[in-house]
């Protein structure tokens, strides 16, 4: 290797805050991201150590109040939201399509400051001593009643809002603009797509949450309260601005997780993603229509049974494109040439968890059973397995496929695989039980239980403790290789895709020469074969 | 070749980088939309929830500093435009005029603003800090200021950045170097301002035109 | 670098549409104000609401210069509003249908 | 001893309960076949076309617009009957109250509060007959709560600034959970009850065994002189207001012009907002009570002038 790559251009500490490189970016954002990953995962055992018993024995009420709604508030703004655009996305999007860098490079470097901004406001908060809301930051509780430090948590959240929308507004740009010649639309890998169509999302639906917490603190800070009941504010209005961003925000953590999967898909089958125009045009469609669904998260708030019934109905629409997805990754297998590297286990590990959470969200989807299941674990399960069993799959997945080319070393494969494995064994013991709780009937963010519950959150906190293990596994053996990791080649995966024509690490400004295209994506016919190291 | 130094390293032309700032900005816009956004919802379901006090807050609100702040900020808006014109025909002279004209204006709408602040200070219709009106239509008219208050500070603050912008663009416009660049900076400071201009047309409409009528 | 020593002295005038557009805004201005005082019953919100369309309108295709542009800016224009409508139309039909 | 750990096992004990089990279960069934066959064809791909395994692979599949156009129109149709099926058991379940046995539920941090018609009040408990709908009527004192009651298969939230009506019915006698299913705050996993569904006689014993020395109504009206709304509201005063005799369920013409029915949440905005809604013909003179009284208090008032609404004014 000659030259110079992204990581020895420049070995000086300052010349990592001041990068404006995106695939430093996208590292700076990684350690961030493990950071906030593992105070989430920290309240999430204490949380699960609670509950193996129906009484109240680890924390306090209180305490266990703020573990939740600490747990939920790092987890979705400050890992699964940022976690496979702003990391994986950053430092693959500018590759895969022949670019240089993002269209902005400084504002991309300002998105992380902000993004560090508001996490740093958001974790003093906790340290202040919490907040104990919940995630979702209801009023009148939140602006009323709670007396937590609610206020310097909203302003955090607010601040890591921009740090999103700028995000966004960033790929959507360049993945307009700077495609290398010859790269048309129906050329760009299915991870573009994906993220492009998560990109709409954070631009569009971003600021209505930023303009809801502005509202949100003024009447808790200076009580002009626009959903104060007693001035006939209405609480409703509040969860209709907030589902509007929040709805969509499940669509935000779990579109770059298909994209990846995509990539590990067509890459482990060797074979082009079945109906690629479909997945593709699936990806906006889920993107546009996830804005017509928020209400089904109301159906017994006490909104008009009209808009419950419309919401429902769109509810099933929305689920078509998922399905489609679904279908194509499978019909993509038949007659592949199917290599299990631990890649690919997260990807049908992906398949098979996501789809359960698909599932079960047409059980919520289902005015009926709504009513009974909404606000009990049936509902935390179903998200769990789309956020975690889906989306922090993908992107167990995505970084070991794409670990190579951002690190320069191998991972140790075998090392690799039995994460995967445990992983999804772990997962599936934490949250399979909590849909049989939900079926009971015990409602979620209850710090004491009847007893008859107890056997199966005895089962659900065993399996938070292997899935704990598996989760910190990665980073043992990741860290590792970066240090005693064979030396990556420029493909070892036999990969389609520009990224994976330039070095591994590539060079500063990513390609040695200007790439062109002139062939249709996947084209694994003529790939070259994996070059295992 | 004479602009080749004003393209940042990643990007090919200059070209390019036009388009790219500009599809960068109404990408921005969108997200200005839909904050704008979440106010007009709110305003469209108390005036459902009580229309009586929403015509009667709307005749609280004084509809000649509103009418001629509204014609400061379209005038403003032309200034702008006329500037941008002016800068790509190479008469610096008159985009720096017209975009001082254009602050100026700005500066003159967010004075009319406080002026109109201090008035409903003095009449008791700040929510929160001083609001004593009883009557039938307390509540609605509480909540009509309160969105009354929340939205122009919000566009208030956009009017301040625009300023700010604006100033940069009319200081730099006799400099010597960068002309294409300048321009593209212009167009996308320009786009930012007649939004923002935009943004107050619907303000005006919902805030001091209801109940004049009756 | 030939562009520094233009001459800088001839007087420069705005274009004919830019100045149209403008007297065409205040107009409408005047306009709504005056209508907003004529008692039209229920239709003084929506005919307030109309001009200001026209007035953003006008705004949007000669001064933000969107007549000149093409499909795709405009659709970018037009994202922000479409997107906007979803949140009126959805997050008002509850308030609407409520019994 | 395991069959109690089989969530549904115990069928749901209101009228439409066994219908929303059999969604459910029709649900599982059919996302069962369908990941089944998923997982299966996962299965047998990876294993038949696995990178070492020597077999057939041409001729793969290239158009691939009639698979799609199939399972996209095959989801949409199950989707759509998944939907109508819901929705028809929705309606069900809140079909508007038929105004029978009407007991009031107040919500507050951290207990649900009952009260009955004849007087009687319970907290953290609900009694009722079986076999009767019982019309309740809730509201929170403070933040949102979630009136649920997994046996029933019900739930509904209670927010504060207003009424939330619901029928609820029991089919056979027992005791069942009552729980807050909205997150209210600290002791929210403490806001439990129990819904004690009774046979009609036992119901009439228990009504008759906690009856206190008076009604809700008549509650009502020893507050309603003690705050003083008598001074105005009734025949003698000076003071020129509506009189309540007879109002309830009747069309109020008010001063705007507009006519509004005098139910439960009219009254309740008259209480609190006496100013958002003034009858034609009278001053707004009348002060709020917002804040001097609570949910609980409001209630009795409105049980008192609804008792009204038989007497001739």
């Amino acid at each position: 290797m000659t030259g110079k790559n992204y990581l020895t251009d420049d070995y000086r500490l300052g010349s990592w805050f001041t990068t404006t490189d995106h695939k430093r970016i996208a590292i700076l954002y990684f350690a961030t991201l493990i950071f906030f990953f593992f105070i989430g995962g920290v309240a999430a055992t204490l949380i699960r150590i609670e509950l193996a018993t129906p009484g109240p024995d680890v924390v306090s009420a209180d305490t266990y109040n703020r573990l939740f709604t600490m747990h939920g508030i790092i987890m979705v703004w400050f890992f699964l939201i940022p976690s496979i655009p702003n990391t994986l996305g950053n430092f693959i999007v500018p590759l895969m399509i022949g670019a240089r860098d993002l269209a902005f490079p400084r504002l991309n470097l300002a998105s992380w400051y902000l993004f560090v901004l508001g996490g740093s406001v958001t974790l003093f908060a906790i340290f202040m001593g919490g907040i104990d809301t919940g995630w979702t930051l209801y009023t009148p509780f939140s602006t009323l009643y709670s007396n937590s430090y609610v206020s310097v948590a909203v302003t955090g959240i607010f601040i890591a809002g921009f740090s999103s929308i700028l995000t966004g507004l960033n790929f959507i740009v360049t993945i307009h603009k700077l495609r290398a010649p010859g790269l048309t639309w129906y050329r760009l890998p299915l991870f573009i797509w994906s993220l492009y169509a998560t990109s709409v999302i954070l631009v569009l639906a971003t600021p209505v949450l930023a303009i809801t917490l502005v509202l949100l603190t003024a009447e808790r800070l200076f009580g002009v309260g626009i959903f104060d009941p007693r001035i006939g504010g209405d609480p409703l209005l509040f969860q209709h601005l907030f589902w509007f961003y929040s709805h969509p925000a499940v669509y935000i953590m779990i579109l770059p997780g298909m994209g990846v999967v995509n990539e590990l898909i067509a890459c482990y089958a060797r074979k082009k993603i079945f109906g690629y125009k479909f997945v593709a045009w699936a990806s906006l469609a889920i993107a546009a229509a996830g804005f017509l669904v928020w209400g089904h998260h109301m159906f017994v708030s006490g909104q008009s049974l009209t808009a419950s019934l419309v919401f429902s109905f769109m509810s099933f629409i929305v689920a078509v494109p998922s399905a489609i997805k679904v279908f194509n990754w499978t019909a993509t297998l038949h007659k592949g040439k199917i290599r299990f590297d631990a890649p690919m286990l997260y990807a049908l590990a992906f398949i098979g968890l996501f789809t359960i959470g698909g599932l079960t969200g047409l059980f919520l989807a289902c005015l009926a059973f709504d009513v009974y299941a909404t606000d009990t674990y049936f509902v935390v399960a179903h998200f769990h397995y789309i956020m975690v069993g889906g989306m922090v799959t993908a992107y167990f997945g995505g970084l070991h496929y794409w670990w190579p080319k951002i690190t320069g070393r191998m991972y140790p494969e075998y090392w690799a695989r039995a994460a995967a494995i445990l992983i999804f064994f772990g997962f599936n013991l934490t949250f399979f039980p909590q849909f049989v709780l939900g079926a009971e009937g015990m409602p979620r963010r209850y710090h004491v239980y009847a007893p008859e519950f107890q056997i199966w959150n005895v089962l659900s906190s065993g399996g938070a403790s292997v899935l704990a293990i598996a989760y910190l596994l990665p980073m043992f053996y990741l860290a590792y290789s970066l240090f005693f990791g064979a030396r990556a080649p420029a493909n070892p995966w036999g990969a389609t895709g520009l990224e994976w024509q330039t070095s591994s690490p590539p060079p500063r400004l990513n390609f040695d020469r200007q790439p062109v295209v002139d062939g249709d994506p996947y084209d694994y016919a003529h790939a070259p074969e994996p070059q295992h190291v | 070749m004479s602009d080749s130094q004003d393209i940042a390293e990643h990007l090919a032309t200059s070209a390019q980088r036009d388009e790219v700032l500009e599809l960068g900005m109404w990408t921005f816009l969108s997200t200005e939309v839909l904050l704008f956004g979440g106010l007009i919802l709110s305003y469209f379901v108390y005036r459902h929830a009580d229309p009586q006090a929403f015509l009667a807050a709307g005749r609280e609100t004084r509809i000649v500093i509103g009418t001629v702040n509204t014609a400061l900020l379209l005038t403003s808006s032309f200034c702008v435009a006329a500037a941008l014109q002016a800068a790509e025909q190479g008469a610096r002279r008159a985009t720096r005029t017209l975009l001082g004209i254009a602050i100026l204006l700005g500066l003159g709408f967010l004075g009319l603003k406080g002026v109109e602040y201090l008035g409903e200070y003095r009449e008791h219709l700040v929510p929160g800090v001083n609001f004593a009106r009883t009557g039938q239509d307390a509540h609605g008219i509480e909540l009509f200021f309160i969105f009354y208050f929340i939205a122009t500070l919000l566009h208030g603050v956009h009017v301040v950045a625009g300023i700010g912008v604006l100033a940069v663009f009319a200081a730099m416009a006799t400099a010597t170097t960068a002309r294409s660049r300048y321009i593209a900076g212009l167009r996308t400071a320009a786009l930012y301002w007649h939004f923002v201009d935009l943004v107050w047309i619907f303000l005006f409409a919902l805030i001091y035109l209801p109940g004049r009528s009756s | 670098m030939s562009e520094i020593r233009r001459p800088e002295r001839r007087l420069w005038r705005p274009f004919v549409d830019l100045v149209l557009c403008w007297i065409g805004l205040l107009a409408l201005l005047g306009l709504t104000v005056t209508l907003s005082y004529q008692p039209l019953a229920s239709f003084n919100f929506p005919v307030a609401m109309t001009i200001a369309t026209i007035k953003a309108g006008l705004v949007a295709a000669i001064f933000m210069e969107l007549r000149h542009r093409s499909g795709i800016i405009r659709a970018f224009a037009a994202a922000g509003f479409f997107w906007l409508a979803i949140l009126l139309w959805l997050g008002l039909m509850d308030f609407l249908t409520r019994v | 001893m395991w069959r109690q750990w089989i969530p549904f096992w115990h069928e749901g004990v209101s009228p439409y309960g066994g219908d929303v089990d059999l969604l459910f279960r029709g649900l599982l069934v059919a996302s069962t076949l369908v990941l089944g066959l998923l997982l299966f064809l996962i299965l047998l791909f990876c294993i038949r076309y696995r990178a070492g395994n020597d077999v057939d692979r041409e001729n793969h599949e290239a158009k691939s617009w009639h698979w799609e156009i199939g399972w996209t129109a095959a989801s949409l149709v199950a989707f759509l009957g998944l939907f109508a099926w819901g929705a028809a058991i929705f309606l069900k379940i809140y079909q508007t109250p038929a105004d029978d046995l009407s007991v009031f539920v107040v919500a507050q941090q951290w207990m649900w509060k009952v009260q009955h018609p004849g007087g009687q009040a319970e907290i953290n408990a609900l009694h009722m007959p079986i076999n009767r709908p019982v019309n309740l009527v809730m509201a929170s004192q403070d933040v949102i709560h979630s009136f649920f009651i997994p046996a029933l298969r019900l739930k509904h939230d209670v927010v504060p600034g207003r009424y939330q009506s619901i029928e609820i019915e029991a089919m056979r006698p027992g005791h069942y959970h009552l729980f807050c299913a909205e997150y209210c705050g600290t002791d929210h996993a403490r806001m439990l009850g129990e819904v004690v569904a009774m046979r009609p006689a036992d119901y009439a014993a228990w009504l008759a065994q906690q009856a206190p020395s008076s009604s809700l109504a008549q509650q009502g009206s020893a507050l309603f002189r003690q705050l003083g709304c008598s001074g105005c509201h009734e025949g003698s005063s000076s003071i020129h207001a509506p009189r309540l005799e007879g109002l309830y369920g009747k069309p109020v013409p008010l001063s705007d012009g507009s006519t509004v029915i005098a139910d439960d949440k009219y009254l309740r905005d008259s209480i609190l907002l006496p100013r958002s809604q003034v009858a034609a013909g009278y001053q707004p003179v009348m002060p709020s009570f917002e804040g001097r009284i609570d949910e609980a208090q409001l209630l009795q008032l409105v049980a008192y002038i609804k008792s009204l609404a038989t007497v001739k004014p």
